[in-house]
C-alpha cells in the first residue's frame, strides 16, 4: 500500500515523491514527512513496506537500526517525539536481544518466537489501515453523491386532534370526584351526628336478655348519612365487644343484643 | 456521457435552491459547455417530463429550481405534523364525566368539578364527535344533556358503555356529587361499587 | 388521487432526508393509508423508473432516500468550492476501527493504533453524529464505549454495518508459527486465534 504522504517535500525546489533510499534526506524537508507519522506502528510499516518486505518475515536488526536512525533524527529536529515512539524502541531492542540469546533448550521451545507480538500487532494495524482507505473509499454524501430534494410546497398546517387514553379518562374523572370532595367537606358545619353519639343510643335500644332486629335499629327518615352513621356505630360496638350479633343462617334476619 | 437535461436534473436536485443559468453553465468544464440555448431548450424539456410526476421545474427570480407541487401539500405537511398537544385536564374530566355519569347536564358537571365548564371545552368534543345532546332535563332553564356517541366508543375500543374500566368510589360516598347522590338511592348498581371501598 | 408511488416521490423529493417506512405510511390520512407492500411495491416501482435519470431511490440504514447518483458527482460538485470535506488518516482509522469492532473503548482503539486517540478527532465524530456513546466497560474507570450511528450509515449510502467492506484476513493465518524461521519447532495455535478480535 502507497501512503497518501505524497508529494512528501520539496528539497530546493524539486518536488519528492519518493523517499531517497538513504536514510539522508535533508532534515527541513523530512519535518513535514516525519510528523505525519500515525505513530511507531506505522513508522514501522513504513519501513518495511519501503524495502519490500514480508511482514511475517522482517529482519529485526535492520529494521530496529532504520526505526533508531528514523528516531535519531527525529530528537535532532527537536520534533516533539511522543512516548509511544521511545517504547517502541525499547521494545525492538528487547526483541533483538532476545533473538542474539542462544538457541533455546528443548523444554522451553514452546515459547513464543519474541517477534511474535509485535508481528501481530503490525498485522493487526494494518489491516485498520487499510479498512480506514476502504471507508474513505467509499462513495459517501457530499462527496459523490448528494441528496436529492425539491423546494417543499407551502404547507397546511395540520394538528391532528390530541390522543386520549382510557386510562387518562379514568384519572380525570378520579381527580373530579377528589376534589368533589374537598369541595363538599369545606362548608364548615357542626357534624349532626357523631358515631360516638349514635354508639350510645344503639346501646340504650338494645336489651341484654331480648334480641333486636338489626334492620329496626335504623330509621329512614335520618337519610344516607344517619343510617350510615348508626352502621358503624355498630360495627363499634361489636369491635369493642359491647354487642352480641346472630344469625341463623345465611340472608336471614340478623339480630343484636346487649352482651352482659 | 449523459444527456444534457439528465446532468441537468442531476445539479438541481443536488443543489436544493434556485441556480441561474450562469451557475448551471457552470458545472460543464469549458470544453464541453453547452450554449445558453441548448440549456434553455433541455430545461424546457424536463419541465414537459415533470408533468404528472411529483416534481416541477420552476423558475424564479433568483434561477431555476425544482419544487413538489402544491397539489401534493397535503401529504407533506403530515411529514412535519406537529406532534399533537395534549387535552387539558379540565377537558378530560368533562369527558370522563359525561362518559360515567351520562346524560349528564352541564350544570351537573360544574358542581361536580367546582368550576365552570368553558364552551370551548364542550365545543371540542363535539366536534371531535364524542359527545352529543341526547335530550334537556325537565328542570327551569331545561339545560342539555350530554351523552358520548358512538365515535367515542370506537376510539377507545370498546364495544359498549359497560365496558369502561369499573371506577372505584372515593372514601365517602355521600359526597359524590348531586347526581350520584339521586341514583344512590334509588339503583342498587352503582352501590355495589362503592361498598369496594376498603375504607369504610 | 395522484398514484401511490408519485406521491412517495413527492414527499421523498420534499424531506430531503432518509424517510422509514412508518413516516412515510404516516403521511397518509388513516382512511386512506396503503399496506406495507403497496408501499414497498411503490418504491419498487420508482426505482425503476429512475434508471437512466439524475436521481435513484436508495435504502440506507433510517429508511429510505432519494439522491443524485455517483456518476454526476464531477458536475455537481463544481457547484460549490471544495465542499467536501478530506478526513485525516487518524480520523479515518478511529472510524474504521470504532465501526468494525464497535462497540470499542477509546483505550482498544489506542492499543491497536499504537498512539493516543486525540480529544479532537471522537469530538469530530461525535459532532459529525457518527460515533456515541453506548455504555461503559465494566473495568476500573468504566471507559466508555463508542459504537458508530444510523447517520454514520446514512452518510456513507449503507444500510447496514454488514455492508461495510469486508476487513480484509491477516496475511497469514498461522503467522505466529512463522515457519519461515524454523528456529523454532512449535506452532502456537493458540496465539494465532489472538490475532482475530481482541474483543471476542
Amino acid at each position: 500500500m502507497d501512503t497518501p504522504l505524497q508529494p512528501l517535500a520539496k528539497v530546493d525546489g524539486e518536488p519528492y515523491t519518493q523517499l531517497p533510499h538513504d536514510l539522508y534526506i535533508p532534515p527541513d524537508a523530512l519535518e513535514v514527512f516525519l510528523e505525519t507519522f500515525e505513530g511507531p506502528l506505522d513508522l514501522l510499516l513504513y519501513l518495511i513496506r519501503r524495502q519490500n518486505l514480508n511482514i511475517l518475515d522482517i529482519p529485526i536488526a535492520a529494521i530496529t537500526r532504520q526505526y533508531m536512525d528514523y528516531l535519531a533524527l527525529m530528537q535532532e529536529l527537536r520534533l516533539e517525539l511522543a512516548a509511544e515512539y521511545l517504547l517502541m524502541a525499547a521494545w525492538l531492542a528487547e526483541i533483538k536481544s532476545r533473538l542474539l540469546l542462544p538457541k533455546p533448550a528443548p523444554i522451553e521451545s514452546e515459547e513464543e518466537d519474541p517477534r511474535a507480538e509485535l508481528i501481530r500487532r503490525l498485522q493487526e494495524y494494518e489491516r485498520f489501515q487499510q479498512a480506514a482507505q476502504a471507508l474513505d473509499a467509499l462513495p459517501r454524501l457530499e462527496r459523490e453523491i448528494f441528496v436529492a430534494s425539491a423546494e417543499p410546497p407551502h404547507r397546511e398546517s395540520t394538528r391532528p386532534p390530541p390522543p386520549v387514553g382510557l386510562v387518562d379518562l379514568l384519572n380525570a374523572l378520579r381527580e373530579a370526584l377528589a376534589r368533589a370532595e374537598l369541595f363538599d367537606r369545606h362548608p364548615i358545619r357542626r357534624e349532626t351526628l357523631s358515631v360516638r353519639e349514635r354508639m350510645s343510643q344503639v346501646l340504650e335500644r338494645l336489651d341484654a336478655l331480648r334480641f333486636t332486629a338489626f334492620t329496626e335499629l335504623f330509621q329512614p327518615e335520618e337519610g344516607r348519612l344517619g343510617i350510615v352513621v348508626t352502621f358503624l356505630a355498630i360495627l363499634e360496638l361489636l369491635r369493642e365487644g359491647m354487642l352480641e350479633l346472630v344469625q341463623s343462617e345465611p340472608f336471614a334476619p340478623i339480630y343484636l343484643r346487649r352482651r352482659g | 456521457m449523459p444527456e444534457l437535461k439528465i446532468i441537468l436534473e442531476a445539479v438541481l436536485l443536488a443543489a436544493g435552491e434556485p441556480l441561474s443559468l450562469e451557475r448551471l453553465l457552470g458545472v460543464f468544464p469549458e470544453a464541453e459547455r453547452p450554449e445558453r440555448e441548448a440549456l434553455r431548450a433541455a430545461l424546457a424539456e424536463l419541465a414537459t417530463d415533470y408533468t404528472g410526476r411529483g416534481l416541477e421545474l420552476v423558475e424564479v427570480a433568483s434561477g431555476f429550481r425544482l419544487g413538489v407541487p402544491s397539489a401534493f401539500s397535503s401529504w407533506v405537511s403530515r411529514l412535519w405534523e406537529e406532534r399533537a398537544a395534549n387535552y387539558s385536564r379540565a377537558l378530560l374530566e368533562t369527558l370522563a364525566l359525561i362518559a360515567y355519569r351520562q346524560p349528564i347536564t352541564r350544570g351537573e358537571i360544574e358542581a361536580v368539578r367546582g368550576v365552570s365548564v368553558s364552551s370551548g371545552i364542550m365545543k371540542t368534543l363535539q366536534e371531535r364527535d364524542w359527545i352529543k345532546i341526547v335530550g334537556h332535563r325537565e328542570v327551569p332553564g331545561r339545560p342539555a344533556l350530554y351523552a358520548t356517541t358512538r365515535v367515542f366508543l370506537d376510539y377507545f375500543n370498546l364495544k359498549s358503555l359497560s365496558e369502561l374500566p369499573p371506577l372505584t368510589a372515593p372514601r365517602d360516598p355521600n359526597l359524590v356529587g348531586l347526581d350520584l347522590e339521586r341514583r344512590i338511592t334509588t339503583s342498587s348498581g352503582s352501590s355495589t361499587t362503592r361498598t369496594e371501598s376498603p375504607d369504610d
